[in-house]
């Protein structure tokens, strides 16, 4: 666990353009902007945030599906931004991706043994191996092998999303980006995949950056959490750490805001207030400045930075200067 | 109590494929009264979304179709309403969210005309005013910059923000009833709870009674009045949110509770249900439940159980079915596990 | 001579009729242009002689008359040609017509830097000399007997001497001549509309106001014209359609003998058709009467000279009886018992694929296997004529028509059959060279006596006959209809037509 | 507790065995059995190649033979089909001319598709500057007239049938091409093709595994669309003689021999209209069985 | 977009160029004499070889070529080599009658089109959509000659409600337009229905029902839109082809449009209206392309031109 890092993202940015009308100039969705972290092999870095703050972005950055505006993803050692597409490809095998949306990232005119074969076949492993594999990696998801022989559209969508993971699997990968996998299952499943995703890791150590917005899954599987707000990090802690002691005005609404399988137990909730900022007009300073129950006049003006503030704890926020 | 807002009585919808028919939805039976929330909580692929469709009439297009049972909505049998009364309905009195939202926005109208469109059809508002009420529906499920948003397509936006915008479009003409198909599932936890807020309110200003189809127990819990847990297609237990938390009594509810991760719990593993949900194709002879149960009984795999009314509410299983239909079969459970 | 006329007088239908004096001809294509000197196209003609006209022209059997001049003489040695014209007659443009005028237009056509197309006709004349203001002599640089017929040419129509100045080359868009209408305007592609002229020297004439033509070239849509009554003459008149409108609706069909020949060329320098056996074994294989009612759907004679019996010095010959048995006896005795492979070229318009057709089944029962190629028309010109070397040519068969447009014989044979015209100078398809016979056509042309010319065209008939160059197949019927409320208005045997006369009589 | 959890390693032998994944083959076969026109129209489309084959074997006159004592005769017990201007039996002809036109009709739209749908394909897939001459050398093939195209084939080529087809090609490709392209971008941008190149793909795969399948309803349903439009373009070559040469029964050909008599003898182009008509109407019924067994939406 | 668009504008010239090239050589290759096909029938090689030299094919092809570019780059289109006209009049002359055609045409069959397709999309496998496909396989396999003399027999000759042909009043747009249009509405219906069938099972289609909309509208202005991009670019296509000038349908109804005066030229090989006429064609491929692109632009937002 001391090891070198598995992944090193070193302050990546990425500006989408847009236009409005003919004549008007490009704009920018500053849809991540300067996100700086790493995850060691065999950890699972759970990355949480409101909707549409970059965390899939960051992830499809990650998985070099984008080409980041600005920085770089190290990969093992490997700047993975600076590969050939040739180079790049045969180093796919290594991260796979699960995607938020089980819908649309399955081919709806292959049946579900060739969608899972698919990685394997791209990567040149005989038949009779997946052949194999593939009733393997059903049962590992719990599915039933006779779905082999169906096509996506005709499974609920917690199914679906379970063969998108048994893809993601195939070809036992190093590092798994699991965009929101969980977040379309229900409870029994998830909890089955959840477990699995812990049993690979501690089997085959995986490593994970799981993206969720549920801050129980994330606290049960991560090891270290990362907090996104508007393209930045704002918090990254160890799990202990952050839910016993969340610094950040945002994260401690985030966990309160979770709610509790329990109907007698009526929480105190930070509720926010104001509007969600457009990334592509972000606030100067802080950017959470705006909804922040805790602002004062500096966070409207200077960016804080990140700091430390106990081991394996660091936040950006003026509250902790 | 005032007569039942829904009435879904028996209801049966099955899909009829090539070789086979699959009874995704197989004699439920929920009622949901004025300004009550029901939660229906359930595996994937027990038969909820089904349900649903049912109810708004929207199988048409598919080859599922209603074979029995009935639906009555404020007294009128929806399943016998013409074409032209049920779309007065659909989207007024009652209205939907769905599940996907990735690819339940068209994807070639901006999202302002997607809402607009409802709002003009059902609540004969001007053009004008219809984006009033849109652009400040979308500020109200939380969506930044909505008058900027009212001019971008659904492809320009994350889930989260589309199903936001789903929403908006549901809650648009104020419905008494709105289904809402797992409708936080893909939402950040803040906007969670502002949308779960949200619900609230419109339930207690205008009484809006809601079928609130999910598989988070949390919201359940924050939300719901009642909670109707579904098995393959059938409904298993019933009974209000104290009793489904505090004292659940189908293995399978209880199952579901296990495997829910809660937060500053530490746990190393999840406890989950084993096994799979069965194919609807070929389902078990007895209990559908049987192969997954911890507590199976001889009975449970030769025969059905009935849904049995029970003093907090009902329930499907041999466990507490009456000793005349047990018989033999009582308090072995371990014995064959 | 109209025997071949099979028109009836009278519709036995409905007859209808017809308000105003404005009728609508249409026709089979665009107009080109409105330059008589510079078209090739009957169809131009037929509407340029509505407003212009020559010193002399044909009648409706293509026997040369005088118009402009009232009469003319003829050297003996065929090289000087005077005029007398007629007096008093004015251009449209109120320019007087007289020698003058004469000269302009003769110098104008014989002058090789102005490239008109129809140079060729005056491309003899030395020079043009007006003696007073109504006689002009013309004076050739050789002798040439059928140069009275180049006059008669529509190719000789005066124009009006100030329009040719103003316009300069675009002379063929504004037509200015003595004729009986005056042009009004052209939409090419769509209508050519000609008005009455009041001043026409030509007491009584015209007696219509005005004539549009229209191009349609769709043979159904030009019947449907007239069923309809939006034009009031129309021709051609495609033969598979003629016997079923004739007489209905007040519609009248009418056919008359043309000059125009039908013939297929065989390479006499080329084995097997440089064996004179194979050549008449071929003419006596076809079926003449049966190729008339095929490709002709009756409307035609069987060719019975190289010319067409209404061109001028036109003889008789016997005919080639059809005789399969004989045809394959001359094979036999060719060593062509066995029969052969040959290839036939000709266009590809109907009338053309149809009788290529014909000639490859009549062929096929004396073991002549023939491939029929049809061609576009550009392709076969150049597969002809692009042949520098006879040697080279892979012409064997050819299916072709004739109209030999001044209606002399030396136009009928010396461009098709003279030993100099081989490809690529002019239409010998045939490479046939008789010396005798070209020793005949030019002793033709040194005079312009009649009864000589007359006796050298008949022993080249007759010889040509003999040498049977050619297949010699069918002279087809102009055909045309009209309402029949419509008179005087005929088709000469070289498809031109003839308004000038036409009245309306209900 | 007495449950399994489910691990990957849970028995991989025993499961292995119960994979059972049907070919897609026997999927489509299975789908399409159920199409009940388009398996008409199939049958008549095997009838047609049957009719190809054996054409000269079946018809009942020789369609060259001449009768000059019956010449355009209406439709009789002798003659069904009536006769053309030569007095040949015009039922025979259309037998024996399926051979020529289905083969022009087929195999000149085949070659066309192909060579639209892998430009169209890389087109729309690589996008930049690729898409932009691919889509100028389509936009010159559109522009020139297809009588100066066919000519200047024909001429550069030589005459014949092989060229026609060729030249019916040609005809086709530019359409193919902008159709494949069309549905490639927006097949393109679906995040199915996003997962598999995130797996690695290469390009050649995305493209032929995963958006070239995406496009083929609207190939198929063009493509059988193009059939009766390649069999008259083909006629209207030979009309200009350049390809199938009189007197051999192309129905086309017939079709416009037929036009002199349309109103004196319409069974001259009547029924070789209809042998196209029901040739293209096959063709589409078939094409639209085709399509709907190939997608994996549609049960029915 | 904008820049877009004039981006593209400008990228037409180079291709224009290229285009002119490839027409000269194409056009020269072609077999056949111009000047023998001018000269006529029975004209002599001493006609020919005026004629030959009138039109200047007597000078070496490149010394042609130059001339033909230097004429082209000051806007002279040549003159008829048959007609002795102007191209640019010629061209002028027939090409609003086309156009009008073309346009009226079109609007035909995409009302036609379209109404057939919707209505076979959604009663599939009914009798609406057997008959709407019936219809669309005879308007595909129909030759237009055919149908353009029935309509003729019907409306002029039997109703004589209608001119037979010629260019006259308004009127004589309908018959030519209906023949033309009807093998485009099969098309177009064909592209529509399959398209829409696709769509029809979309997620948002369901969602439009579940806001209670009509059926009507959800279809026509939910899922049409989506279903249109195939529509569109076979549309485009057919424009284009209409643009060209049918020859057959011109010839049947006379109508003095570019397709017959491309069939003269060719069979005259009356270079400089050949060259002229192909390069109006690229251009209006171009164009059309162009707006075809654009419209794509609109119906799908996703696609984005930058
Ligand atoms: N292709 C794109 N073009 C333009 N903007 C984009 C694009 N993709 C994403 N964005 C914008 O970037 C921002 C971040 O999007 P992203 O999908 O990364 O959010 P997210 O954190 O994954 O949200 P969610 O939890 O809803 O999935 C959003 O504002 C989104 O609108
Ligand atoms: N269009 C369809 N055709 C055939 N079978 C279907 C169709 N839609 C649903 N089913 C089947 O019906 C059953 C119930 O599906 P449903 O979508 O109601 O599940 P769900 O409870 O909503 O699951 P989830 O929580 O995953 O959304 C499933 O087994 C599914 O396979
Ligand atoms: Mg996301
Ligand atoms: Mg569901």
């Amino acid at each position: 666990m001391t090891a070198a890092p598995l992944v090193e993202v070193k302050n990546v940015k990425k500006f989408f353009p847009f236009k409005k009308g003919w004549f008007r100039s490009k704009q920018f969705v500053k849809a991540v902007d300067g996100v700086s972290f790493s995850i060691k092999e065999g950890e699972t870095f759970g990355l949480v945030g409101e909707s549409g703050c970059g965390k899939s972005t960051t992830g499809r950055m990650i998985m070099n599906l984008i080409q980041p505006t600005e920085g770089e993803v190290w990969f093992n050692g490997i700047n993975l931004t600076e590969l050939s597409p040739e180079q790049l490809r045969k180093k796919r095998r290594d991260f796979q991706m699960v995607f938020q949306d089980p819908y649309a990232s399955l081919n709806p005119r292959l049946k579900v043994s060739d969608i899972i074969q698919e990685p394997m076949v791209i990567h040149g492993i005989k038949k009779e191996e997946r052949i194999h594999r593939i009733s393997e990696l059903l049962e590992t998801v719990g599915l039933h092998s006779e779905y082999a022989d169906r096509y996506p559209h005709e499974f609920s969508g917690g199914q679906r999303q379970r063969i998108g993971i048994a893809r993601a699997l195939a070809l036992n990968p190093k590092l798994i980006v699991a965009d929101e996998p969980v977040s379309a299952l229900d409870v029994s499943i998830q909890s089955q995949v959840v477990n699995l995703l812990q049993d690979l890791q501690d089997e085959f150590g995986l490593t994970y950056l799981f993206i969720a917005h549920d801050l129980s899954v994330i606290e049960h599987i991560s090891h270290r959490i990362g907090v996104m707000y508007l393209g930045k990090l704002v918090e990254v802690a160890n799990k202990d750490s952050l839910y016993e002691k969340p610094l950040h005005p945002y994260t401690q609404a985030l966990i309160s805001a979770v709610p509790i399988p329990n109907p007698r137990l009526k929480r105190e909730r930070i509720v926010l207030k104001g509007d969600i900022p457009s990334p592509a007009n972000p606030p100067s300073g802080c950017p959470f400045h705006t909804r922040c129950p805790k602002a004062f006049n500096r966070c409207k003006i200077e960016v804080p930075i990140m700091k430390k503030v106990y081991p394996d704890h660091v936040v950006a926020c003026h509250l902790y200067d | 109590m005032s007569k039942h807002l829904l009435e879904i009585n028996q209801l049966k919808t099955y899909f009829f494929g090539d070789e086979n028919v699959v009874p995704a939805v197989d004699g439920v039976t929920i009622t949901i009264n004025k300004g009550e929330t029901v939660g229906i909580v359930g595996e994937s692929g027990c038969g909820k979304s089904v349900t649903s469709l049912s109810i708004m009439r929207l199988l048409k297009h598919t080859s599922g179709k209603v074979v029995d049972g009935s639906i009555s909505f404020e007294g009128k049998d929806l399943l016998s309403l013409s074409e032209r009364e049920m779309r007065k309905i659909r989207g007024n009195d009652i209205a939907m969210i769905f599940q996907e939202p990735m690819t339940s926005l068209n994807p070639v109208h901006k999202i302002g005309r997607q809402i607009q469109e409802a709002i003009e059809w059902h609540l004969k508002y001007s053009k004008k005013k219809s984006m009033e009420r849109t652009i400040d529906m979308l500020k109200l499920v939380g969506i930044p910059r909505a008058e900027e948003i009212v001019n971008e397509y659904p492809y320009q936006l994350s889930g989260g923000m589309r199903q936001r915008v789903m929403i908006a479009m549901a809650m648009a003409c104020e419905p008494k009833l709105l289904i809402a198909d797992e409708p936080t599932t893909a939402l950040d936890v803040t906007i969670q709870a502002q949308i779960l807020e949200l619900m609230k309110d419109l339930k207690a200003k205008k009484e809006t009674a809601i079928m609130l189809i999910t598989h988070d127990l949390g919201v359940v819990a924050e939300m719901c009045d009642r909670v109707v847990v579904m098995y393959a297609g059938k409904v298993v237990e019933e009974g209000d949110i104290y009793t489904i938390f505090e004292n659940p009594k189908h293995p399978y509810t209880r199952g579901l509770l296990k495997s829910t991760p809660k937060l500053h719990e530490k746990r190393d593993r999840l406890g989950s249900i084993p096994g799979n949900v069965p194919s609807p194709a070929n389902l078990p002879k007895g209990c559908k439940f049987a192969p997954r149960c911890s507590q199976v009984m001889e009975a449970c795999l030769e025969q059905e159980p009935v849904l049995k009314k029970l003093n907090d509410g009902q329930c499907r299983c041999w466990l507490y079915q009456s000793d005349s239909e047990k018989e033999g079969v009582k308090n072995d459970s371990s014995s064959l596990s | 001579g109209s025997k071949g006329a099979s028109g009836s007088k009278e519709g036995s239908g409905t007859s209808v009729k017809k308000k105003g004096k404005d009728i609508t001809i249409a026709v089979q294509s665009n107009f080109i242009s409105m330059d008589p000197q510079d078209t090739n196209d009957t169809q131009g003609y037929s509407a340029q002689k509505t407003m212009m006209e020559g010193l002399l022209g044909f009648d409706k059997n293509m026997k040369v008359i005088p118009v402009l001049a009232k009469s003319y003489k003829v050297s003996d040695d065929a090289k000087e040609f005077t005029f007398y014209l007629r007096k008093g007659i004015k251009f449209q443009d109120g320019t007087p017509f007289n020698a003058e005028a004469v000269k302009v237009n003769i110098d104008r056509v014989s002058n090789p830097a102005n490239k008109l197309k129809r140079y060729s006709l005056f491309s003899l004349v030395k020079e043009t000399k007006v003696i007073n203001d109504y006689t002009v002599e013309v004076i050739l640089k050789k002798p040439f007997g059928a140069m009275i017929n180049n006059f008669a040419h529509p190719a000789g129509m005066m124009m009006s001497p100030k329009a040719i100045k103003k316009y300069g080359k675009d002379i063929g868009r504004h037509p200015v001549g003595t004729g009986p209408y005056e042009f009004v305007d052209w939409k090419q592609g769509d209508h050519l509309t000609v008005k009455k002229n009041p001043h026409y020297w030509r007491k009584g004439y015209p007696k219509l106001n005005s004539i549009t033509f229209k191009p349609v070239p769709e043979n159904g849509s030009r019947i449907d014209m007239l069923k309809t009554g939006e034009a009031d003459f129309i021709y051609p008149v495609p033969t598979e359609e003629a016997k079923k409108i004739n007489g209905k609706n007040g519609i009248e069909m009418i056919s008359k003998p043309s000059i125009v020949v039908d013939y297929m060329s065989m390479n006499t320098m080329k084995k097997p058709f440089n064996n004179l056996k194979v050549r008449q074994a071929i003419n006596y294989a076809i079926n003449k009467p049966a190729f008339l009612k095929v490709v002709l759907n009756g409307y035609g004679q069987p060719l019975d000279s190289v010319l067409a019996p209404q061109v001028q010095f036109y003889s008789k010959q016997n005919v080639y009886k059809y005789d399969p048995e004989k045809a394959k006896k001359l094979l036999k005795e060719a060593g062509y018992g066995d029969g052969f492979t040959a290839t036939l070229w000709g266009d590809n318009n109907s009338q053309a694929m149809k009788a290529m057709q014909f000639i490859q089944q009549q062929l096929g029962l004396v073991n002549i296997k023939v491939k029929v190629t049809p061609m576009e028309s550009g392709t076969m010109d150049n597969k002809i004529w692009s042949v520098q070397n006879p040697k080279d040519a892979d012409i064997q068969l050819y299916y072709g028509g004739w109209s030999p447009s001044t209606g002399d014989a030396d136009w009928g044979i010396r461009p098709l059959l003279g030993g100099e015209s081989f490809p690529p100078n002019s239409y010998n398809t045939a490479y046939y060279k008789n010396d005798k016979v070209d020793q005949l056509i030019n002793q033709a042309l040194q005079t312009a006596d009649p009864k000589v010319r007359g006796e050298a065209y008949k022993k080249a008939q007759a010889d040509i006959w003999k040498d049977a160059p050619w297949a010699f197949l069918a002279t087809a019927n102009t055909m045309f209809a009209k309402q029949s409320y419509l008179k005087g208005i005929y088709l000469l045997p070289d498809g031109s037509l003839d308004v000038n006369q036409a009245e309306i009589k209900n | 507790m007495s449950q399994i959890e489910i691990t990957p390693q849970a028995n991989p032998n025993k499961t292995a065995a119960k994979v059972k994944v049907h070919s897609p083959l026997y999927d489509f076969w299975r789908k399409f059995r159920k199409q009940k026109l388009a398996l008409v129209a199939g049958v008549f489309v095997i009838l047609l190649i049957l009719v190809a084959i054996f054409g000269p074997i079946i018809a009942p006159y020789k369609p060259t033979a001449f009768d000059y004592s019956s010449v355009l005769e209406g439709p009789s017990a002798k003659h069904w089909a009536g006769t053309d201007a030569y007095g040949r039996d015009i039922f025979s002809r259309i037998i024996v001319g399926t051979r020529i036109s289905l083969f022009v009709g087929f195999i000149s739209v085949f070659i066309g598709a192909a060579g639209g749908t892998i430009l169209g394909l890389i087109s729309g897939f690589y996008g930049k500057w690729i898409d932009s001459l691919i889509m100028r050398i389509c936009d010159i093939l559109f522009a020139f007239p297809g009588i100066i195209l066919a000519i200047g084939i024909i001429a550069i080529l030589g005459p014949g049938l092989g060229n026609v087809i060729i030249a019916v090609s040609v005809f086709s490709i530019p359409s193919f091409a902008r159709i494949v392209r069309s549905t490639t971008l927006s097949v393109k941008t679906t995040l199915y093709v996003e997962a598999t190149r995130s797996m690695g793909a290469k390009s050649r795969r995305l493209i032929w595994k995963h958006i070239f399948p995406g496009t083929l309803s609207s190939i198929i349903v063009y493509f059988t669309m193009r059939i009766g439009n390649a069999i008259l373009t083909a006629a209207s070559l030979s009309f200009l003689g350049l390809g199938a040469q009189p007197p051999s029964p192309e129905w086309g050909a017939m079709l416009s021999d037929g036009r002199d008599y349309l109103s004196t003898a319409p069974q001259v182009a009547i029924f070789p209209g209809i042998a196209i008509f029901i040739t293209v109407l096959v063709f589409n019924l078939l094409g639209d069985g085709l399509r709907d067994a190939l997608d994996p939406k549609i049960k029915e | 977009m904008f820049s877009y668009f004039i981006k593209r504008l400008i990228g037409m010239i180079p291709i224009l160029f290229v285009i002119s090239i490839i027409i000269f050589l194409f056009v020269h290759l072609i077999p056949g004499d111009p000047a023998r096909l001018v000269a006529g029938k029975d004209a002599t090689m001493a006609d020919i070889k005026l004629v030959r030299q009138e039109l200047g094919l007597d000078k070496p092809l490149p010394e042609q070529y130059i001339s033909y570019m230097t004429n082209l780059l000051h806007g002279n289109l040549g003159t008829s080599l048959r007609t002795k006209d102007p191209v640019s009049v010629m061209l002028a002359q027939r090409f609003m009658p086309t156009f009008w055609l073309s346009v009226w045409s079109l609007l035909w069959a995409l009302v036609f089109g379209l109404l057939i397709g919707v209505i076979s999309a959604t009663k599939r496998n009914k009798w609406q959509d057997y008959s709407g496909m019936f219809a669309a396989v005879s308007g595909i396999s129909l030759p237009s000659f055919w149908l353009g003399l029935m309509l003729i027999q019907i409306f002029s000759v039997q109703l004589g409600w209608l001119p037979t042909g010629g260019l006259d009043s308004w009127k004589s747009y309908i018959l030519p337009s209906l023949t033309l249009g009807a093998g485009i509405a099969a098309v177009i219906a064909r592209f529509t229905r399959s398209s829409l069938m696709d769509i029809l099972k979309e997620d948002y289609v369901r969602t439009g029902r579940a806001k209670g909309l009509k059926e009507r509208r959800v279809v026509w202005n939910h899922a049409l839109k989506n279903a249109m991009i195939p529509v569109v670019t076979m549309t485009g296509l057919q424009f284009g082809f209409l643009l060209g000038g049918s020859v057959v349908v011109e010839t049947v109804f006379s109508w003095p449009g570019l397709g017959r005066l491309l069939v003269d030229s060719v069979s005259y090989r009356d270079y400089p209206v050949i060259q002229a006429e192909m390069l109006l064609f690229s251009l209006k491929f171009l164009i059309i392309n162009l707006g075809v692109d654009l419209i794509y632009g609109y119906l799908n937002p996703q696609i984005r031109y930058e």
